[in-house]
Parts: C-alpha cells; sequence; structure tokens
C-alpha cells in the first residue's frame, strides 16, 4: 500500500500525458492538436515537478528556521520549459491562421485532400 | 497526509478535464478546459512547493496560452470536425508510450523521498549555498539566474524567437505574400 | 465597446494596479516568487485586459510597434551583454562576481540586470504577439 | 584574452547579432551584421579545431560555477567537428540568401529572416558544443523553433503545412528527450553528461534508466528523420526556401545525429547502450530500411527538391548504419559521412535555388534541357551528384568506402554488398535529372533562359569544390573523425 502511494502520483500524470499525446496524433483538428499539445507538456511537467517534492519539505525560499526545503532544480527547468512551450504554442497558431488562409479549412483532411495527398 | 488528499482531488480534476477536452468539438470549449487544465497543473505546483512555476503555469498557460487560442479562434473556426478514422494505431502508440513510462517509474523514488538522488547532489549544493554564494534568498531565482544562467539566455532566446516568427508570419507587410517571379534576366 | 461601462470604468481602476503588481514582482523576485519572466507577463496582461476593452490602437498609442520591436530585442542584448561585461572584466561568461568590489554584491546586481532583460523581452514579446494576432485580417 | 573564452564565443557572436539585426532594421546592416557573425564564428570554430586536435577536449565553465554545479561546455574532436560543419555551412549560404528570391518574397522584412537564420545557427551550434543535457534541449529548441519559421517562408503555401507538421513531430520529439533527461536526472541527481556517465553506472542500469534510454532514441530519431519517423522531413525540405533547405539539410538533421551519438557513447556508455541493451540490431535494420525505402520513394518524385530530401532520409540510414557497428571503423565511417552529406546535400540544395531563380520551378520536367542554358549550374549539379553516389574523388565515394570496410571487418559481407546496391539506387535518381537537362528539349517558354548570377554560382562551386577537395585530400576530416570514434568508443 505504502509502495502504491509512492507512485501513484507519477502513474496518473503518466496518464494524463498519454492523453494529451493521443489528443495531438490522434485528432485532424490544427487547433484542437496544439490544445494536446498543451496538455501533455504540462503533464510532464507536472513528473518533473514531483521528483523535487520533498515530504515535510517548504518553498525552496531560505527563511530563518526552516530546515527542508523542496528541491529547486525541476523548478528551475520547469520555467525554462514552459516558456519553451508557449513559444511553440504561439507559433503553431500563427501557422494555424496562415494556414485557414491559404487553405480555408484547419482540418488535416481537407488539407490533404486539397494538396492531393502529398 | 494532506498533500495527498490534495492531491488526489487536483489528479482526478485533471482528469475530468482531460476527458472533457478528448470528447468535446466545440473549440472554444476545448480551449477554456486546456486553461483550466493549466489553472490545475498550477494548483498541483503549489501544492508541490513549487510556488514560481505555478505562477508562470498560471499567468502563461491559463493566461496568455488562453488569450492566443482564443485570438486564433476569432480568425479561424469554431467547430471541429467529426473524426473520420478509427484512431487505432495512436491509441496503440499511446499505451505503448505510457506502459514504458510506467515500466520506468516502477524503479524511481518514491514521492517526496528526501534521500532519492534528484534530491541530493547537485540540489543540496544549491540550497546550502546559495546564501553564502549570492546573498539571494529565493534559490530558484539565483539557481535560474546564476547557477543556471546560461539556461535562462537559451530561454529568453527561445522567446525571443517566437516573437520574431510570429511577427514574420503573421505581420503587416506592405505588401501581401505573393511569390516572387523567376528571374530571366540579372538585376540592374 | 462603448456600451460596457463597468468594464471600462474597473479596468481603467484595474490597470495601475497590475501594473504596480507586475513591477513588484519584477523587483521583488529575489525575496519571493517572482521573476522577470512573471513579471514580464503581467505587466503584458495589463496592456492587453487595456486593448481588449479600448481597442488595440488605443493601447499602440501608447506602444507602438517601434518600440516593443526595440523592447524585444533590447531585452535580449541586456542579458548577453550582462555576460559580455563579465567577460571584459576578466572572468567567464555570466559570471556576475567582478561586477562589484564583494562577489556577491556583484551576483545581486547580475542577477538583477539579467531579470530585468528577461523582463522586457517577455513583456514586449508577448504583447507583439496579442497585437499581431488582433490587428491580423485575411484580405 | 579572449582565446579562452572561444567556446562561449562562437555561440554568443551570433545570439548577440540576431537583435542587433532587429535594432538596425535595414536590409543590408542586417546583411553585413549575419554576414560578419556567421563568419566570425566560423574563425571561432576553426581555432577551436586546431585548438581541440592538438590539445585535446577543452571544457568551459559558464559563470564561473564549476560542473556539475554549473552548466558546463565540452568540446572534443566529436563536437569541434560539427561547429566547423554548422559554422562552414552558415557562412556559404548567408551571402547566398541575399540575392535568392527569398529576400524579395520576405522583402522589408528581409532583417528578420537574418535574425531568424542567425537564431537557428546559434540553436545549433549551441548544441553542439553544450555539456549539459537541459542545456542541449534548450538550444535544441532554439534551432527548432527557428526552423519551424524558416520552413513556412517558402513560396508554395504547402510550406505552412510542412512547418505546422515538423513543429508537431518535433515537439514531441523535445519533449520525450525532456522525460528522458528528467528520468536520467531523477536516477543521477545530475544535468551534467559527463557526471552522469560516472554516476550511472554507480546507480546501476534499473528500469528507469532504460525508460530514460527508450525515450531518448525515439525523441531524437523524431528530429532527426530516422525511418520510419522521418514523414516530417521530405515536405519541410521541398518547400521551403531552397537557402533554408541548404541550411537546413546540411546541418541540422546532422546536429540530431550528434545527438544520438553523444548520448548513446558518452552518456549511456557503450556497454549499456550495446552489450546490456541489444541496441545495435534495431538500429541496423532501420538503417538498411532507411538506406532503401526513400531512396525508391526519391526514384518516383518529380520535384528535384523532393529527391534530395528523401536522398537525406536514406543517407541518415547510412550514418545510423556507422553507428549500429559499434566498431571504430564504423563509427569513422559514420561522422565522416556526416561531414560529406553535410557538403554535398549543401551543394545540391544550393544549385536548386539557382536553377528556381532563373525558371520558378525544380520539376524534373521543366529542368529539361537546362544544361545548355546554364551550363555551370547543372555541372555544379553533377559534381554534387557524383558525390551523392560515391564516385571515386569525391567525398561521398570515402565515407562509404570506409563503410563497406568496417561492414567486411565485421564479416558482415551482406550489408557491404547492400551499400552497394543503395549507391545504385541514387545512380538512378540523380540520372533522372541529369537525362532531363543534359539531353531533352527545353520547354518552349524556357529556351532563352540566363546562366545563374555569380551571387548564387559561387557559394555552389565552393561546395562542390569541397566535395572534391575532401575526396582526394582527406586527411583533415578523417583524422577528426578517427579521434572523435575513438573517444566515443574509449569513453567507457
Amino acid at each position: 500500500m505504502v509502495d502504491f502511494f509512492g507512485l501513484y502520483n507519477y502513474w496518473i500524470v503518466i496518464v494524463l500525458a498519454m492523453a494529451g499525446m493521443y489528443i495531438v496524433i490522434a485528432r485532424g483538428n490544427l487547433i484542437k492538436k496544439l490544445v494536446g499539445l498543451n496538455v501533455f507538456q504540462a503533464s510532464v511537467f507536472v513528473l518533473y515537478i514531483s521528483f523535487g517534492k520533498v515530504s515535510g519539505g517548504t518553498a525552496p525560499i531560505l527563511l530563518k528556521g526552516v530546515v527542508t526545503y523542496s528541491n529547486p532544480l525541476p523548478h528551475v527547468l520547469i520555467l525554462t520549459a514552459i516558456v519553451v512551450g508557449v513559444a511553440t504554442t504561439a507559433l503553431g497558431l500563427a501557422l494555424v491562421v496562415r494556414i485557414r488562409r491559404e487553405y480555408g479549412t484547419i482540418e488535416e483532411d481537407d488539407i490533404h485532400s486539397q494538396d492531393g495527398h502529398t | 497526509m494532506m498533500l495527498e488528499v490534495i492531491d488526489i482531488i487536483i489528479l482526478t480534476l485533471m482528469t475530468v478535464t482531460v476527458i472533457g477536452i478528448v470528447v468535446m468539438r466545440n473549440l472554444l470549449a476545448v480551449v477554456m478546459l486546456g486553461g483550466i487544465y493549466s489553472l490545475l497543473a498550477a494548483s498541483i505546483f503549489v501544492a508541490l512547493d513549487a510556488v514560481d512555476v505555478a505562477f508562470t503555469e498560471a499567468a502563461v498557460g491559463a493566461g496568455i496560452s488562453t488569450v492566443l487560442f482564443i485570438g486564433t479562434l476569432a480568425l479561424t473556426t469554431r467547430v471541429e470536425k467529426r473524426p473520420k478514422h478509427k484512431p487505432l494505431l495512436p491509441l496503440c502508440v499511446c499505451i505503448i508510450t505510457g506502459a514504458v513510462l510506467i515500466y520506468g517509474s516502477l524503479d524511481m523514488a518514491r514521492f517526496g523521498d528526501p534521500n532519492s538522488p534528484a534530491n541530493r547532489h547537485v540540489a543540496a549544493h544549491y540550497l546550502e549555498n546559495t546564501k553564502k554564494d549570492t546573498g539571494v534568498p529565493n534559490v530558484v531565482t539565483a539557481v535560474l539566474a546564476s547557477y543556471r544562467g546560461y539556461d535562462t539566455l537559451g530561454e529568453v532566446t527561445v522567446i525571443f524567437t517566437a516573437g520574431i516568427g510570429v511577427i514574420l508570419l503573421l505581420g503587416n507587410w506592405r505588401r501581401g505574400l505573393k511569390p516572387p517571379a523567376p528571374h530571366h534576366e540579372d538585376k540592374a | 465597446m462603448r456600451e460596457y461601462l463597468i468594464l471600462r470604468v474597473i479596468t481603467k481602476l484595474l490597470f495601475p494596479f497590475i501594473l504596480l503588481f507586475a513591477l513588484y514582482v519584477q523587483f521583488h523576485g529575489d525575496f519571493g516568487p517572482g521573476g522577470g519572466f512573471q513579471a514580464g507577463v503581467i505587466f503584458a496582461a495589463s496592456f492587453i485586459l487595456y486593448s481588449m476593452v479600448f481597442g488595440v490602437r488605443s493601447a499602440q498609442h501608447v506602444l507602438p510597434v517601434g518600440i516593443l520591436r526595440a523592447g524585444i530585442a533590447g531585452g535580449l542584448l541586456l542579458y548577453a551583454l550582462v555576460g559580455v561585461v563579465d567577460l571584459l572584466l576578466g572572468a567567464n561568461y555570466l559570471d556576475y562576481s567582478p561586477m562589484s568590489a564583494e562577489a556577491k554584491v556583484g551576483q545581486h546586481l547580475g542577477i538583477f540586470l539579467v531579470e530585468l532583460g528577461v523582463g522586457i523581452t517577455v513583456a514586449s514579446v508577448m504583447m507583439t504577439m496579442f497585437f499581431t494576432f488582433a490587428t491580423w485580417r485575411e484580405d | 584574452m579572449l582565446r579562452e573564452h572561444l567556446p562561449v564565443l562562437v555561440i554568443i557572436i551570433p545570439l548577440i547579432a540576431a537583435p542587433l539585426c532587429i535594432l538596425f532594421r535595414g536590409r543590408d546592416q542586417a546583411f553585413g551584421i549575419a554576414l560578419l557573425a556567421t563568419w566570425g564564428s566560423f574563425a571561432c570554430s576553426a581555432v577551436i579545431a586546431a585548438k581541440v586536435m592538438a590539445s585535446g577536449t577543452l571544457s568551459y565553465e559558464l559563470g564561473g560555477w564549476p560542473p556539475p554545479i554549473g552548466i558546463e561546455l565540452r568540446i572534443d574532436a566529436l563536437n569541434a567537428l560539427i561547429l566547423l560543419i554548422v559554422s562552414g555551412i552558415g557562412s556559404v549560404v548567408a551571402p547566398y540568401a541575399r540575392n535568392s528570391l527569398l529576400l524579395e518574397y520576405v522583402e522589408d522584412r528581409s532583417y528578420m529572416f537574418y535574425c531568424a537564420f542567425l537564431l537557428c545557427l546559434c540553436g545549433l551550434m549551441g548544441v553542439a558544443v553544450t555539456g549539459d543535457a537541459f542545456n542541449l534541449f534548450v538550444f535544441l529548441e532554439i534551432s527548432s523553433l527557428s526552423s519551424y519559421v524558416l520552413i513556412a517562408l517558402g513560396f508554395d503555401r504547402r510550406a505552412l503545412t510542412a512547418s505546422y507538421q515538423y513543429l508537431i513531430m518535433g515537439t514531441i520529439g523535445a519533449t520525450f528527450i525532456v522525460i528522458s533527461i528528467g528520468l536520467l536526472y531523477q536516477a543521477t541527481g545530475t544535468l551534467n553528461m559527463a557526471d552522469i556517465a560516472q554516476r550511472l553506472p554507480e546507480h546501476g542500469y534499473d528500469r528507469t534508466v532504460i525508460a530514460a534510454f527508450a525515450f531518448l532514441v525515439i525523441g531524437v530519431a523524431l528530429k532527426m528523420a530516422l525511418f520510419p519517423l522521418h514523414q516530417w522531413l521530405p515536405n519541410a525540405y521541398s518547400y521551403a526556401p531552397s537557402t533554408v533547405s541548404a541550411f537546413l539539410a546540411a546541418t541540422a538533421t546532422k546536429v540530431s545525429v550528434y545527438i544520438l551519438l553523444r548520448f548513446l557513447f558518452t552518456v549511456f556508455g557503450v556497454q549499456f547502450s550495446f552489450d546490456i541493451l541489444p541496441t545495435a540490431v534495431p538500429l541496423t535494420i532501420l538503417a538498411i530500411l532507411a538506406m532503401f525505402i526513400p531512396s525508391i520513394v526519391a526514384c518516383f518524385e518529380h520535384n528535384v527538391k523532393k529527391v534530395l530530401a528523401y536522398s537525406s532520409v536514406a543517407q541518415i540510414g547510412y550514418m545510423v548504419l556507422g553507428i549500429g557497428f559499434v566498431t571504430m571503423t564504423g563509427l569513422t565511417a559514420g561522422i565522416l559521412h556526416l561531414f560529406n552529406h553535410a557538403l554535398m546535400k549543401g551543394a545540391l540544395f544550393l544549385v536548386l535555388g539557382a536553377v528556381f531563380y532563373r525558371i520558378g520551378s525544380c520539376n524534373i520536367d521543366r529542368m529539361a534541357g537546362l544544361a545548355r542554358t546554364m551550363p555551370w549550374t547543372m555541372a555544379a549539379f553533377v559534381g554534387g551528384g557524383l558525390s551523392l553516389i560515391g564516385i571515386p574523388m569525391t567525398a561521398g565515394f570515402i565515407s562509404k568506402w570506409y563503410l563497406i570496410q568496417a561492414a567486411i571487418e565485421k564479416g558482415w559481407w551482406h550489408i557491404a554488398v547492400l551499400i552497394v546496391a543503395s549507391s545504385l539506387i541514387a545512380v538512378i535518381y540523380i540520372w533522372r535529372v541529369i537525362e532531363s537537362a543534359y539531353f531533352r528539349e527545353p520547354p518552349e517558354d524556357l529556351q532563352n533562359v540566363k546562366e545563374a548570377p555569380l551571387s548564387l554560382l559561387i557559394p555552389a562551386w565552393i561546395l562542390v569544390f569541397g566535395n572534391v577537395y575532401f575526396g582526394i585530400e582527406t586527411s583533415l576530416p578523417v583524422s577528426m573523425a578517427e579521434l572523435a570514434a575513438r573517444s566515443l568508443l574509449g569513453a567507457n
């Protein structure tokens, strides 16, 4: 039972991440794919932050009288990763807007049929 | 124990949100649920002591990203078409990938273990020496801007790239985007 | 958006406080949660709110495209040049210690400057992105 | 005084030049800045390479923090070679862009094109010098984001969808790499690659490490377009502007191959990657499939850019095949091919840019009879094509020769035969283009096409000349590749 509680956090997050990835690769709507990508990445971020949690610790801002802090390094990494994520999303959306103008649709299937399966 | 309870509640809410995102075809609803997902992730970050990350995720994931998504919806369309294919292959890919990750998680240090390798070695060094080295009490800021300042330089470059990219792709330029004609003669 | 009187009044009331909060997050990031990135996003959020209620044109009156572009480039440049200054002072790239007589003070100064660079670039990029999406028209 | 700071200078020169392009605006100012920056970092790379060959691995501590506390730049022969390739191709392509149609297309935002180009260069070189696993991801994303933008600038609307597809696949790949780095961090508590390598054997190769390995290989395979994860590449390279295709085809996938090499051999270690896990077998099988299937597809394509793009997927196969041998000769061959392929694909795509400049198409039928009107351009194509096939006296021959030797050394005769057979397919798709250009009548509207301007011909010919030069005078790439292979194999 203890063992289960030690890992359940990881498992739920893994399932969420895979649901996000599923949306990315299974759906044909270009905007929905990007939402899925965000879900996928956000779940991986939660996984990272889970690695750095220390039971009984507090946020890593040094204070007098506190001995146990959670691990600051995953926080730093994920701060960077969040920025990379939003940058990707913004670029992806700009592409979607342009695709919509050129093709009149944002569904993958319609785009393929317009381009004759190339 | 309190932490575990909060954790389970938020994770359950996140699961419900993701199911909503998969099922719904109204893109505005999907985008809003995506924002809610980020907000829930931010609250879990608070529970896991990552206040800086929570702050950022709430501002970016639930804020700016959602605004940009809604802006795109206004310029494109609101409803997703009904999917045609049976998504068997993607489903298999995701199940296998998830299985590999869960397999990998079996040998991980348990959640919250203060003696896991991740929480010792380099991380312990930061917690011990930040005050002495930089005089900054927020260890996350110190690591971000000084110990791993080069990473942050890269991060700023990434956001810079995205800004340039959006301007290049969507900016209002004098001429529309007409492909140039080939040059049969040399330019004067 | 003439008819939304409450929205307009509340926005005008909130606007300075959001800006103030952004500045607080920017300059207090060493001591509490926050830093350049969060501050930049909040700063941008205030202008995004303003332009949603009063229109992009009036927001761009205060922040024309040229200034935003300069901000995008300037923030990154500030960050990178702090490192170059360290090089010229004889230290390794991004080693802030020699920027002051005492290493600890130098570190603090360096962190302050690079966080400022981050804030400027992030705020300018976020606002630029929003304005670009908002003013884009299909022709 | 600046000599010791060279490893970081090579990155920050383009990084500082990029925002300067935005501040100065103006087509000519941006061009000047970009040219100075790329040539500057090429000069730095050359000095670094000389230093590494003379005195061994360079290490640079960013922020003055010793690794693993801070981020370390670490350059051995392999990194130095990659740096040379990326900055060298960048230096040739930067002046080429000025006169190609691309700048007319982007018109008043041409300074932004140069900015994105510099960012891409900076990202690729940043990946090549860093010794920190997470930093590698950050710079990989700089290069990826800027290449999405550059590809989307293509004249055809399909460039947009190609770029979008690349963005999705690339981000999934990058996220896989992040997951892998996270698992490694969770197991070892460090992000410095040398430190991970040192601590992994102590930690033991448990299930977490195996999962990290799987995610890394798949993530990198997506980024480097290893068959069958290559779907994004053909469209991305065919619809991107020629300048961009030339730059990316010659550098981007190479850097991904470098990441694979670095992680398989240095971080995870030869023993874990190849003795404990049976990685060599699937890699070899995929490599052989990659050598054949995309090559055969290339034989049926009408867009010559697409032919070359599919051929790029095939060439990745050769590199991975060399890695899969896990011998000194095999690795040398793989690394050599990395260098040589950059030369030949760069040359060929630059030639196509010149063709497009004059006739506005890269269709094989539109290129009929082109050798009459554009003899120098088509001669350059023949030069690059011969190298791609692997004719003696060209660079392409050298790497294939090493590859065959490696196969024979292992006693795998059938693989040696397969290498020759796949080269014959390359003969077919290159010959189709040559046949059309030399032995067919030009279309009526293209009777009076003029030769391409020198500003486009000279860069293309520089690379063609490189193909011949390094096919005869092989000591530089071979000695660097051998040194790199030795350090990869000897690291464990």
